[in-house]
C-alpha cells in the first residue's frame, strides 16, 4: 500500500524531460519533491508563473510570490511570470503537457468530480475545470476509497462533475489504473496490496488483464 | 483636495489624492471587479475606503473572496455584497455561512472563463467558445458548439462600473508594472472597467517607467493614486530552514 | 477652400484634453502637427505603441520603433509598447476617444469605403475594419470630391465598404459635415467656399438649415 | 552539429545550432505564421533559410508581405507561396502582380481580427465574436450574431505547422523580449503554432532575463537560436533636422 508520497513517487516517474506541468494541491504537489535524477520539468502554477521552484528559506518568503495554493513559493533561474488570462490560454491551448489533480470521485468513462458536495461543500472549482476540459494528459492522484471504505471508482460519479471523459488515468494507495473505453484497467498493484483487494476497493468495471505487476518504486 | 485637481495639468495626469477620493461615483447594487488572487495582488486600500464608504448591495466580480478578516471578506462582514462572481470562495467561513443560508447569490465560474470573459470585456469581444465547464453544472442554460469534434461554451464577456487593480509601481498617465504573482487577474481586469482605478505601492512621473515593460497601458487606468498602507498580509506561510 | 494640413488643422480643433486617438495613413497623420495649445492628446498607433511622439532626429532613427505607416518614430516620456493583440483590444474595446481615417467615399448613412477598388487596387484593409467598426467616434479626412472631379460623399457607397453606419463627421477641403439619420447635415463652410460649391460636389443628400458659418481656422 | 545535440543536458535546453536546423521538418505545402509588421519584427534569418530549403505551396500567415526584395517578398520572388493570408499587401509589386493574375491566393483579414485568431489560437479559444468586418465582403460565409444591439461575425482561431517569429532577447527555455515596436504580431504568433521557432539578436542563458519582464513565456517556444545576421532594414525613414 502506498501513503501519499508513495503516490507522488509512482506519478513523478511518468515525468518525461521537458514537460510542463501543472500540479493540483494536495497529493500532486508532493510530485515536486520526487522528480527523478536526470529528468527536467517545468512547474507551472496557474495563478501566473513557469518555473516555480521550492518554498523560499525561513525569513525570505515574498507576499508577492505565491502559488494557486496560496503557499509562498520561490522562482527558478528561467521562470517567467505572467497574468491570470495567459496562465489559461497556456492550458486551454494545451501547451502543459501533463496535469495531476486530486478527486473526490472519477467514473470508468474518466469523469471526474472534485469541487462541490452539495450543501455541504462549495469552494468553487478554481482553475480545475479548465484543466481537465482542455489537458491531453491527466493523471488523478488520490486514495482508492473514501474515509468511509467506499470506492472512489466508480461506474458513473454521484457528485457535480467536473470534467467528463477527460481522466487518462489515476494512481491511488492501492494501484495504478488506466481508464480505457471498456473501463478501468488495472496496470500495476502497489507493494503488497493483492488483485483482489483492488477488486474489492473498485466499484467500477474492473478489467484484469494477465499478470499485474508490483510497482517498481 | 481641490487645490489638487487645480493643480493638473491635463486629463492625461490621472491622480487622485487618496483611496477615497479615487472612489468618487462608487454607488449602492453597482458591479465592481477586484483584481488579485487570494489575498495577493489585492486593492488592500480601496477595499478599506469601500468598508468605510458603506455602498451596499454590491455585485462583486474577483477570483476569491478574501478570508474572514482580510481582503473582501471585510465586505462580506459589513454585508455589503449582494452577489459575488468567483471561482474559489474556500477559506472563508464568513462567505459559506452566507452562501449555504442564501444571503449571498454566487455564481461560480471556471478560473480560466472568469480571466478569459474580463480580458474579453476589455478587449470588445463580446462572446467566445471555450471547453471549460461542459458536461458539468456550469454548462447549464449555455449554448453548446462543436469545433475540431471537441464540445465547447458559450461564454459572454464580463465588465464592470469599476475596476479596482493593485500594481507595484505606476505612473500619471496609468501606465502600470506588477510583482510577481501579484499580477494574476490585475491586467485582464484593469481592461474591463468602465472606470479602472489602480492602487499603487510607488507613483513615479512619466518617464520613469520603461514602455518597452509596462504590464498594463494607461489607455486602462481612469484614476490612479499611491496606497496609503499596505500590510499584504501571506495566506499559507510556506518556509524551508536553512540547514 | 481647404489644403491638407487645413483640413488636419480643422479636425485638430476637435480635439479635447486626455483623449486618446488613432490617426490613419494620409491626412490624418497630420493632426499631429496642429494640435491646439493647452491640448494634451496621445496618439495611439495600430502596431503597438501608446504615447507616440514626433519622427526622430536624423541620424537617430531606429528600425525597431515604427508607426502603422512603417514610418520611423520616437516615443514619448509616459509611453507603452504592446503587441498587436492588445493594440486592438484597446480598438475593439472601445478605449480610443477619436479616430481619424482617410476615404475614397462615404455615404450619407455613414457607410465607408477606403480599402480596395476592385480589379485595380487591393492593398488589404490593414487595421482600418477593426477601427470604424468599434470607433465610437470616427471623423474621416479626405478631398470632397475625386481626381476626376467626381463627389465622394455619396447616397450609397460604389466600391467595397470598409464598414456601416459608422462615420459620424467629415472634414473635406470644401466643408465640415455630419452624417445624421437624414444624411449629410452641413455645419461649417471652408474659408471662401460658398454654401452652392459644397452641394454642387455633394452627390448625397446634403441638409442645409440656416445660415451656415465658415469656418474659424 | 550532432555533438551539439549531444551536449544538450534537457529538453528544456531548446537551442538549435542555425536557422537551418530550426527548420527541421519544414515541408511543401505547410502553413507557416510569421511574425512582423512591414519590415519591422521579421525572422529575417529564417525568412533566408525558407528560400535556401526551398519548400513550396505554403500557406504563410503574416500581417504584410514585405516588400519586394526583402521579408516575405523573397519567398514571392521564388513562388514559394500558394497562399498568403494578410491584412495589408501594399509595397509589393511582385505580390501585386501575382494576386491579380491568380497565380497567388489572397485571404485579407482585418488586423485585428488577425491578431486575435492567432492569439485564440494559442489560447485554445476555438472561436469568438467581432465586430470588424461586418456588413463588408470579410462577413462573406461568416455567422453574423448581435450582442447587445451590434451585429458581430464568428471568427475562428488561426494556428499553423510552424510559427516563426523574431525577439530582440531569449534564453535557452524561449522566453523572449521583444523590443519596441518589433514586437507587433510576433507574441500572439509565438502562441499558435504547433512549433514555435524564435529566432533573436541575442541568446543569453536561463536568469538573465527579469521573470517579470518576459513578453513571451518560453513555455510557447520549442526552438531557439540567435540569428546569424540581422539588416533590420526601415521601410519608410522619416526624420527632422535638429536644427
Amino acid at each position: 500500500m502506498l501513503d501519499k508520497n508513495g503516490i507522488a513517487k509512482r506519478i513523478a516517474q511518468e515525468l518525461e524531460n521537458g514537460w510542463y506541468v501543472n500540479l493540483g494541491i494536495g497529493i500532486p504537489t508532493l510530485i515536486a519533491n520526487h522528480v527523478p535524477p536526470g529528468i527536467n520539468v517545468t512547474f507551472q502554477s496557474e495563478n501566473g508563473i513557469l518555473g516555480m521552484g521550492p518554498f523560499p528559506y525561513d525569513g525570505e518568503e515574498d507576499a508577492d510570490l505565491i502559488n494557486a495554493g496560496k503557499q509562498t513559493i520561490t522562482a527558478l533561474p528561467g521562470s517567467s511570470i505572467f497574468d491570470s488570462a495567459t496562465s489559461f490560454a497556456m492550458i486551454r491551448g494545451q501547451h502543459i503537457q501533463l496535469t495531476v489533480l486530486g478527486a473526490m470521485e472519477i467514473s470508468q468513462s474518466g469523469d471526474i468530480a472534485n469541487w462541490k458536495i452539495p450543501g455541504k461543500m462549495v469552494k468553487g472549482m478554481g482553475g480545475a475545470m479548465d484543466l481537465v476540459a482542455s489537458a491531453e494528459n491527466i493523471i488523478v492522484a488520490m486514495t482508492h476509497t473514501n474515509k468511509h471504505g467506499k470506492s472512489k471508482l466508480l461506474k458513473k460519479c454521484t457528485l457535480p462533475l467536473t470534467g467528463v471523459s477527460c481522466v487518462k488515468r489515476v494512481v491511488t494507495n492501492l494501484a495504478l489504473i488506466d481508464i480505457t473505453k471498456d473501463g478501468f484497467k488495472l496496470i500495476e498493484r502497489a507493494p503488497g496490496v493483492s488483485v483482489e483487494q483492488i477488486k474489492e476497493s473498485t466499484e467500477g468495471n474492473l478489467i484484469v488483464q494477465g499478470e499485474i505487476p508490483e510497482m517498481d518504486i | 483636495m481641490l487645490a489638487f485637481f487645480h493643480l493638473q495639468y491635463s486629463k492625461m495626469d490621472k491622480r487622485v489624492s487618496s483611496s477615497e477620493a479615487a472612489l468618487k461615483g462608487v454607488q449602492d447594487s453597482m458591479t465592481i471587479m477586484l483584481g488579485g488572487f487570494g489575498l495577493c495582488g489585492i486593492p488592500e486600500n480601496c477595499i478599506a475606503a469601500l468598508v468605510k464608504l458603506g455602498v451596499t448591495n454590491l455585485t462583486c466580480i474577483s477570483n476569491n473572496a478574501g478570508v474572514d478578516d482580510f481582503g473582501l471578506g471585510l465586505l462580506l462582514q459589513h454585508r455589503q455584497i449582494k452577489k459575488m462572481i468567483s471561482s474559489y470562495v474556500g477559506e472563508n467561513d464568513e462567505f459559506e455561512r452566507q452562501m449555504l443560508s442564501g444571503e449571498l447569490e454566487v455564481d461560480l465560474i471556471p478560473q480560466g472563463s472568469l480571466a478569459a470573459r474580463c480580458y474579453a470585456g476589455g478587449a470588445g469581444i463580446p462572446a467566445f467558445y471555450t471547453p471549460a465547464g461542459y458536461g458539468t453544472e456550469v454548462a447549464s442554460m449555455k449554448e453548446v458548439r462543436y469545433f475540431n469534434g471537441k464540445p465547447h461554451l458559450l461564454e459572454e464577456a464580463l465588465t464592470a462600473d469599476f475596476a479596482i487593480v493593485k500594481a507595484w509601481k505606476g505612473d500619471w498617465h496609468g501606465n502600470l508594472v506588477y510583482k510577481g504573482t501579484a499580477r494574476n487577474f490585475n491586467p485582464p481586469m484593469a481592461m474591463a472597467g468602465k472606470i479602472t482605478i489602480a492602487e499603487v505601492e510607488e507613483l513615479v512621473a512619466p518617464g520613469e517607467l520603461d514602455p518597452n515593460y509596462i504590464h498594463t497601458p494607461g489607455i486602462f487606468v481612469q484614476r490612479i493614486f499611491q496606497g496609503e498602507k499596505y500590510e499584504k498580509r501571506i495566506e499559507q506561510r510556506t518556509v524551508r530552514s536553512k540547514s
